[in-house]
């Protein structure tokens, strides 16, 4: 099992014929993803080819729209790999198409603009992931979005990150100790995104396969300690977590938005004493994730 | 991206808001010239992304021109918080009855543009939030609708229980919603907004931060960007497209990805050394970035290690360990080198190195612990 | 029983020192109203004095904001009697202010304006009645608008009227016949309107009180096609309808938008025959109302 | 309120949309100065409130200056569905490649602006529908939105393939809702919308309906308002804020309220008579809007007898029996009058009456048989 995709995705590709799109899309593919459909405004009607897991050419048929392509092929999820000024649109072009899951990569959304966006895919009952974040990826079965699939092994943890390449690192070390994932997800770490840790632990907590949870969050805002009351108030499964950022000064920003300390609230010891205090395994170190993990599942 | 004072009130001007005739000088004569057009008792004040600049002694009441020269020639060359003052703004003494704050931020929370309002202005909104949390009215605005008329009236009258002093707050209101969204601003405030005596209302100070990513899209209010008042490290590393921030400490941290740099930075303190900045190469692979890194890194003298902290996922590795090449051959090192590489093209990165007589780890919990050691001198590069 | 107004409605009023708010308010409140509040921005802290049934004076607290009147008087209903550039603010005011129930007699407002406002309600759940209606009224219970009480008696007849006169008129024929009302609802005019004919249907049906519906339609638009399918599904009780409009020329304007044939839908034959196929009684002219209303309270 | 199409081609101008260039004359010599500046063809278009202008003969292609003065004298002058053409709109003449149809009308079902659009332009909409429903896409704005890059691109496919035209035609889309928008439309439309040989897209013709209910805050628009072109009997009902449509039958009719004044107008017919009149006094009462009501019905010679229906809510019947007292003696009546009056002041109203000879009737079915009576010859007055 898995949580937010599986087998069954059926996936759009927004800005298949970039330079982001279509690397990322053969990825997708040769991991054993179903992309079924991508979209470039004008190039409707070409294909893009890629190769499967089993090595046979795929030709991803190419529509002008969302719309289109949705119609054409079924498609549920869409990951968009559009520049930053378009990426407002195509999520709310994907979220008015029918799908039910939007997953956005690009990085560099206007916050004014997912200030708009945010209530457009809730009112559609669409699930947005991102933006600015890796996407996802439920091992064996399917990935949506950039993280890395041979770091990642099948398994009986749920991981959910507000950062990408620290979430490799995480990934990446639970499954050279051995240790499988359920679903990894990417929820980004901009300001306003789509999916936060408490939709996600939610997720998995009702998945039958995830027996833990490995939660990476950041300093800025209050979404650690919201995902922490969450936890003790609604979660049977263990949790551990890990918040990066207690060497940052105060009200600079690090890389992403979503590293901000406003005032008092979200600093990294704040958010640390928060998860312990909701029986969260607190993680000082990336490395300790395996130990405090192996010794939940057990 | 923050503006200046005056860029900020130009731009408020613009949308509406009544604000005091003002000039930037740069020279103290000018500064005097500016006084004498006014004809009046001016303020001068410094022009740096920094705030408490009153208690800095960076504004100042000045009677006359010759005051304004005096005063400008005080504060042009002072330094706040690390900034050189390099431009005053020369504005209009205005008479304050009563002194309030307004201002909008994007809440994470509330996933909207929020406004903060308090009758308590002249001050900075963080006191009044930790001492007198009453005395501030907070109210989320539904960027799909804007600010509503009753809403603005809500706040105008949260303000000022007069009904023009509530109608001309509200418009206020308005035009600073209205510049907020249309600046790409992820703050906009104006502290103080001033009744007169004579029941005008004025905003005598007036602040944005704008958000980077609308930048693309505004080249208006990108060209309002004043690099002669940031750190300049953190210029040229935006300059090429690098995530730069200046930190205290001595090991010099080279990352992809902005939650792995700031966990490769707490690594570093975890055993006991201090990170001498935050920097994210982001993405993309490109050798000239990692050029780029080195050199902006090594320009800072307490540097005593550098450690390179490079995850593969988009980031091809044998393009980081290229650039580590090319920028060592032009410019050879003084400083002990700690290489951790994993991930995409990770066996071609390696062997690059290892030709080129580096080293590198495939476990970062080890690489940051080495160049902990050498820092402190328990152990050679 | 009645429908949306009855004894415990407490209402603002938006506009209360205006001409028309304070002639209302005064109308209302003698009429038994349950007037609690008004609203006029820069006259909070004053009373607005009016008489009782009983003839006792009653002093009603002014506000400046809605906000302030509801949190000082648990208003649950506004009714709004500002000019009509300041209708739609008013609606939003009232709406996101707490109460259940927005009247709103206005009219004029314009049609874009209540595209923006017609969302706004209905996210906050508020039941919006008009712009541009008389209002309601459960005879001997309360009055919320515009509609003369004495015309009014208290029966079994459920009322609901696109007009304003045209529905005073019918009224006043059913009470002069000795058939009284449970609650007599304008829903006004205007191409875009807060309550709809198959919401005040909807609510007759529920109501034990009502037994029978008299129904007064215009040309234009689909609203009467659509509640004569409404009632062939969902209605068990008996409806009279009639339609206003026969001899108006197609394609011009009757006074209010609610009355332009757009092509050929929205024609009075059209929505006679939609009535019949729907087993509704149509009175032919008003006066008609009388026999084919007490015919179906027997 | 209709605009010209001039008028309406300003406005889509001013938001951007290409319009070949046109000037406005009210002379054949003006059109001719016209068209010699434009030095080509010209098309000589009356602008008058009326469809089926080119059917009727009001749209003309023109060759040559002498050619244009030629056919705008034919058209000055001329009458349109009973409107006679005061002005010519005299316009480049466009190469057609193709013709398409835009068009926005704010729609009851979805409480939205509706986009309607169609690869088959040129002609009405209505046919398109009737005849071939599945050319015309409709598309339901959400204004809290606006109409988003996606929506307009989704449109503009559904007009071409090809993806340049798409976006331009995307384009137009979002000028035209703009414009739509700010000047408070209840209908706009560009029809044909066209694309010239060379691949350019313009609009060839367009079209506005503002919402009377938007004028009082958009003077500028209303300054736009032709009086000229209008029925001048609606024109001075509207000055006296009175709602009057003018209708073929002989039957004035004078009633407070549209839904009560088209039932009115329904019983006469229902009677056998025919109204001469829609008319509507509104809610508010004043004796001077019965004065005028009555002056402007008078107007009419079809008129053989007068029916006043007033159900007294807000409407005061004393204000209306005063006013019917003041009419007939500054003018005395060439046709019989029934009053019908019930509501708010009642008693006060027929003892006004009946103190100046009239009679009433408290009952609209007596009364409308009573007046239908009259005009058949089957009752005295």
């Amino acid at each position: 099992m898995s949580i937010f995709i599986d087998k069954n995705t059926k996936v759009v590709v927004q800005g298949i014929t970039g330079r982001d799109g279509s690397f990322h899309t053969k990825q997708m593919i040769e991991y054993g993803t179903q992309v079924v459909a991508g979209v470039t405004p004008g190039k409707g009607g070409q294909k893009f080819e890629a190769v499967s897991p089993r090595g046979e050419a795929i030709m991803v048929p190419v529509f002008n729209t969302v719309e289109d392509a949705v119609k054409a092929t079924g498609a549920n999820t869409s990951v968009i790999y559009v520049p930053p000024p378009f990426a407002a649109d195509a999520i709310m072009e994907a979220a008015a198409s029918g799908v039910q899951l939007v997953v956005c990569i690009t990085e560099g959304v206007p916050v004014l603009d997912m200030t708009r966006v945010y209530p457009f895919v809730k009112e559609r009952g669409v699930r947005l992931l991102g933006a600015n974040c890796p996407g996802l990826i439920s091992p064996g079965q399917s990935k949506v979005g950039i993280i890395p699939g041979r770091i990642c092994a099948e398994g009986s943890v749920g991981v959910v990150s507000r950062s990408g390449t620290l979430t490799y690192e995480i990934v990446y070390q639970l499954t050279r100790a051995g240790i499988g994932q359920t679903t990894c997800v990417g929820i980004g770490g901009d300001p306003i995104n789509g999916t936060n840790f408490i939709d996600c632990l939610a997720a998995f907590e009702k998945d039958p396969q995830t027996k833990a949870i490995a939660m990476m969050g950041e300093i800025g805002g209050t979404d650690e300690q919201e995902a922490a009351a969450y936890i003790k108030q609604h979660m049977t499964k263990p949790v551990v977590g890990f918040i990066a950022g207690q060497t940052a000064p105060p009200g600079r920003r690090m890389g992403h938005a979503g590293a901000i300390i406003s005032g008092s609230a979200g600093t990294a010891a704040e958010k640390i004493e928060a998860f312990e205090a909701a029986g969260v395994g607190v993680a000082r170190r990336p490395i300790d994730f395996v130990d405090l993990i192996r010794a939940r599942l057990k | 991206m923050n503006l200046h004072e005056y860029q900020a009130k130009e731009i408020l001007r613009r949308f509406g808001v009544a604000i005091p005739p003002g000039e930037v000088a740069t020279t103290p004569a000018q500064a005097e010239a500016i006084a004498t057009k006014f004809g009046t008792a001016v303020m001068v004040k410094a022009q740096v992304h920094a705030g408490g600049r009153g208690k800095a002694g960076g504004v100042k009441f000045c009677k006359t021109p010759a005051d304004a020269k005096e005063k400008a020639a005080a504060i042009l060359g002072m330094k706040i918080k690390g900034l050189t003052v390099e431009k005053v703004l020369v504005t209009v003494a205005a008479d304050i009855g009563s002194e309030a704050y307004v201002g909008i931020i994007v809440d994470r929370a509330s996933k909207k543009p929020v406004f903060m309002v308090s009758a308590a202005g002249g001050i900075d909104i963080e006191e009044v939030a930790a001492k007198t949390p009453e005395k501030i009215r907070y109210h989320p605005v539904d960027v799909r609708y804007g600010l509503q008329t009753y809403e603005a009236m809500q706040l105008g009258f949260f303000l000022y229980s007069d009904v023009k002093l509530a109608r001309a707050a509200a418009k206020v209101m308005q035009q600073l919603y209205a510049a907020f969204i249309a600046s790409g601003c992820s703050l906009a405030e104006i502290n103080p907004l001033v009744v007169t005596p004579q029941g005008e209302i004025i905003a005598v100070d007036g602040k944005m931060v704008i958000d980077d990513n609308e930048l693309d899209r505004r080249p208006d209010i990108e060209a309002l960007r004043d690099e002669s008042s940031e750190e300049q490290s953190e210029v040229d590393a935006r300059k090429h497209n690098l995530t730069f921030i200046k930190l205290e400490g001595n090991v010099g941290c080279v990352v992809n990805g902005a939650g792995l740099a700031m966990a490769t930075m707490d690594l570093v303190k975890y055993y006991g050394g201090e990170p001498a900045n935050f920097l994210d190469i982001g993405g993309s692979s490109n050798p000239e970035k990692v050029v780029n890194a080195l050199r902006i890194i090594t320009e800072d003298s307490n540097v005593k290690a550098i450690l390179f902290n490079i995850f593969g996922g988009i980031t091809r590795t044998d393009d980081v360990a290229n650039g580590i090449v090319t920028a060592t051959k032009a410019n050879p090192l003084k400083v002990p080198l700690v290489i951790r590489l994993t991930g995409t093209n990770e066996e071609l990165a390696m062997k690059i190195l290892t030709d080129n007589g580096f080293t590198a780890s495939k476990d970062m919990d080890e690489a940051v612990r080495h160049v902990v050691a050498i820092v402190k001198g328990e152990k050679a590069a």
